[in-house]
């Protein structure tokens, strides 16, 4: 039975390219109606699964089934998965309009069918009044808004989207993030966004699932995944995180339960405005040997009479240290979470 | 604040003066046409249009226009059937086979007509296939680097494949996005392809005349007889194959000019 | 799980049979300049080794041979030393020029040899200037495209003008910086460059026939005269030709292909 | 007299290209031994005023002064200001070595100089075992480095760095940036960066210069400039502020000394724990109605009963609120600030 929990559901994908096993059985399920975002470093492999499920690579092992049905044999026209591209594939010889009508005139839409649709969709992207500019003629991120509603106005049953921002500028980024979440929360499209970026997953997806060297490192909700990593290139990937020993938590002075194994502290944690209650609180004294002031935040690190260097991380408030100043920062004891 | 000294002016002074140096003889081939007499002197010393008449009432000179015209429109068939989409298979799909063809587009520069004909009347003269379909092959061969090199440019320009898998997947058909998506986008790469196959097989020479020993004239070797005999009249024919092959160049620029503003606004 | 089908063989077997096509008349040639009579069998009769020492022998073979060479490597000097540095300057410090010279590059496909000769021979076979010279000039205006294209690829891969003031920030002088850093980086497409001017200018046929009227006879005008004489003997000098092109064209791939390996490393 | 504030002093700047004038009357001061960076939006600029300095665009009006000497007429290679590209720039045919090494064989140092001079600056860019790489074998964050390190070799009087890290991936663009503030401290060069990320400029200057459309918007250290911008364009180039009127001040009950123009409020500065004195202290109260976790900090925005919408800012720690909560955030009154 298909329900909402496996609308996609990939198992056992294997993929070789010219001998090289690229994604090595790679096994999950993706919940309809949902973000996720494949997240990983460049080469993990993230763009061949998509591809592969949208038929682009159709040689591989393993089964892909979309909403209950068997797609591994169709045609990439057949699937009904539209797919977003990093360099848009607008086709420039086509106005706005006619980029999104491509679809709908392949099926044979009516005339007024397709002004409909179209029309909707221009005011849906915000671009009803460049409706027939040619692609030369938009911007980075105006391009990739038409290259999303020209796969949106078919109403595909899944929309991938393979590292849509990482052509444009910082600002526009953050942009069209947000609204890409709004679309996919609006039209209640199934989507599953590729990107490298841990901000970037972080702030658009319901769930992140992260990849490297073509295996599954870990798929749960973002902050999940940043509060509780499951292995040490999660820790490593998802944030800026202390990673310490268990040797090195009782020489801070900092945990009773040690066994052994890798924790870590997330360097926002650490406060340096002393808690109201110290309850469940240690301390780490420190000299302050590197600061950074990023605007809206700070990021500063500690040395230790033990030689540790300590990450720590606040906003850009009610700063009363300076370098080289001697210190104390706060940590709730609870939040050291073992890595696993 | 200092203006570019020699290296401002220099480049243009030499462009100008290659422009000056091909274009020179045009000029004065066409004076040539219209002169009565012009001998050792510097000027002619008289002007006239009857080398244009003479010229035009020859029975060769309709004949031997149509012959090229066939053998040129064959060698474009050719061209668009077979190497378009080869070439677009291998932009688009296999950097590998890219490679390879990469290696045959430079062959013809070094197996230069002369060594191709000699081996063509040996290996495929006497065979039992028309003389002229062997003719128009290797011409079409001939024709291949700068068609492939054309096309290249073309297909540098845009995320062809990405195109061509986003027609898909909004649900045509891959002859579909081929026809839809990927012709119009090659539009002016193409034309200036087969643009240069057509005048180049149009004014093929050498082949044409030992493979074909004068039994196929073509405009080119009726215009080589003729400057044996009457050279006004052949300077006249220079005139309209110049004047033909002119009017080819503006449309050429036309496109090459036509794309760069598209792309630019 | 599905194999590609004809969309992934057909692609390679054209390919496959242009190279046949192509290579077949070679192989032919080769045979018949071996052969003692190969005429209406499939395969020749006989097979000897002794037109290669007629044709050796020929009082004509080296002074013909000197001069093709004579004229390719002036052709290759006007090229290097003229061509080069106004292609450079084009290609890295001024786009609109290099706009100039595509629409130049286009010119000789659209003004054919024959077109160019008879103008040659008004306009310029009277001046008081050698006709070598003149023809000289000719050929590297013709071969000037080619030579264009092969550098106009070497000259995209890297960002030439950061590397070009990049040197003179480093303290080198505009010329130091353009020996030392910028030849030494477009070395392949140069070679490649000057190699098909060579080539197409040591097997230019049509204007030195028509214009030094056989004053000047070429290894190329040599060979067609030898042709209507002595076919075993064409065959055998149509042989030595293509393995002396055959070597440059190896060379031509060796660069190519080494070219692509440093950069993939 | 020459003295190390005007170490580089640029006066009525004016450049030109095909008519449009692209510099405007531009006069600044660059301090010996910091690092100042050129902040604005790509064509506000930035490039053209470095490579004027540098010598590579040779036509304009107005006077530049670097070490009390006149260099408006001197060619690049007369100068000593070494320059770093987004490209890299590397010569591609030579080895890391070689590339380091070029600038002093130009100058026919002996063998042993030059390989006493390339083995140390490979040593302080830490890639002394790539010496005999090629360039195309070096990722990009080592590339630039190298050519980092083949400028700094020649000890030039002046670094300019154009937009040095844009070609590099995220993770990679914040470990250069740190390495080149630590050149820079260690080696004392006096540099210039040219940039369009603002974190960037921020993290790594001494002083801020920003430009738009040919202009000085504002020159200063980066805190002053994100706290007290001068212009409108200024507050929303540098940060993501809160940008109220005097009248939606008043509105949201928040200031007694209204005049006319533009108040920033910095979205870190809105607390939502309350403060244990509130003394200097106002509330804004809203509806949460946008919540985005960034792993270690967490963007919201609420909107007030007014209709305001306010965005703030905290680390990822004691979120006690959810998406539409009612909620109070608590506002130094000193920290609104008036632009300009």
């Amino acid at each position: 039975m298909v329900n909402t929990d496996n609308f996609l559901s990939v198992s056992h994908l294997n993929i070789s390219f010219n001998g090289n096993t690229v994604i090595k059985d790679l096994s999950f399920n993706i919940k309809k109606g949902t973000l996720t975002s494949f997240l990983g470093p460049s080469g993990s492999g993230k763009t061949t699964v998509l591809r592969a499920i949208a038929g682009l690579n159709q040689t591989f092992a393993g089964q892909i089934m979309l909403d209950g049905q068997d797609i591994a044999n169709l045609q990439p026209n057949q699937r009904n998965i539209g797919m977003i591209f990093q360099s848009y594939a607008l086709f420039p010889n086509l106005t706005v309009f006619d980029n999104i009508a491509y679809g709908l005139r392949v099926q044979k839409k009516s005339k007024a069918e397709i002004e409909k649709a179209v029309t909707d969709m221009l005011a849906v992207i915000g671009l009803t009044q460049r409706r027939d500019y040619y692609p030369a003629n938009l911007s980075g991120g105006q391009r990739q808004r038409v290259a999303i509603a020209r796969s949106m106005v078919l109403e595909p049953k899944l929309l991938l989207l393979d590292e849509p921002l990482s052509a444009l500028d910082a600002k526009t980024r953050v942009e069209l993030r947000n609204q890409i979440k709004r679309y996919q929360q609006e039209l209640g499209i199934t989507m599953i966004f590729v990107t490298h970026d841990q901000t970037e997953a972080m702030a658009i997806s319901d769930d992140v699932l992260i990849m490297s060297a073509g295996e599954l490192e870990q798929q749960g909700s973002a902050m999940d995944i940043y509060a509780n990593p499951k292995t040490m290139f999660v820790a490593d990937f998802i944030g800026n995180h202390n990673v310490l020993t268990a040797t090195d938590l009782s020489k801070l002075g900092l945990v009773a339960n040690q066994t052994d194994g890798q924790y870590i502290i997330r360097p926002e944690l650490l406060e340096h405005v002393m808690p109201a209650n110290l309850n469940g609180y240690a301390a780490i004294e420190g000299q302050v040997v590197e600061l950074a002031v990023l605007g809206n935040r700070v990021e500063y690190s500690l040395k230790t009479a033990t030689g540790h260097i300590v990450k720590a991380e606040c906003m850009n408030q009610n700063i009363n240290f300076t370098i080289n100043d001697h210190i104390k920062v706060y940590l709730k004891v609870a939040e050291i979470k073992k890595v696993g | 604040m200092r203006a570019h000294s020699v290296d401002k002016w220099l480049p243009r002074l030499i462009i100008i003066l290659i422009a000056i140096f091909l274009l020179g003889p045009i000029v004065a081939t066409f004076i040539y046409s219209i002169s009565t007499v012009w001998v050792k002197t510097i000027l002619p010393s008289g002007l006239t249009f009857k080398w244009y008449g003479v010229l035009t009432a020859d029975p060769d000179f309709i004949p031997s226009t149509l012959r090229s015209l066939i053998l040129a429109v064959a060698v474009v068939l050719i061209t668009m059937l077979v190497f378009l989409p080869v070439i677009f298979y291998a932009n688009v799909y296999n950097p590998k086979l890219k490679e390879k063809l990469r290696y045959l587009s430079i062959l013809p520069y070094s197996i230069p007509g002369i060594v191709l004909v000699t081996g063509l009347v040996q290996l495929y003269g006497s065979l039992p296939v028309p003389k002229l379909l062997i003719l128009i092959l290797t011409i079409s061969a001939i024709c291949l680097p700068a068609f492939y090199q054309s096309l290249n440019n073309a297909f540098m320009g845009d995320d062809f494949q990405g195109m061509f898998e986003q027609a898909q997947l909004l649900g045509d058909s891959k002859l579909g996005a081929f026809v839809r998506v990927v012709l119009p986008n090659i539009r002016a790469g193409l034309m200036v392809g087969l643009l240069l196959t057509f005048t180049t097989a149009f004014t093929e020479y050498v082949i044409t005349n030992i493979f074909l020993t004068g039994q196929y004239e073509t405009l080119k070797i009726y215009m080589y007889r003729l400057m044996n005999t009457n050279g006004n009249a052949a300077s006249v024919l220079t005139i309209i194959f110049f004047i033909f092959l002119g009017i080819i160049a503006f449309i050429l620029i036309k496109i090459v000019s036509s794309q760069k503003r598209s792309v630019k606004e």
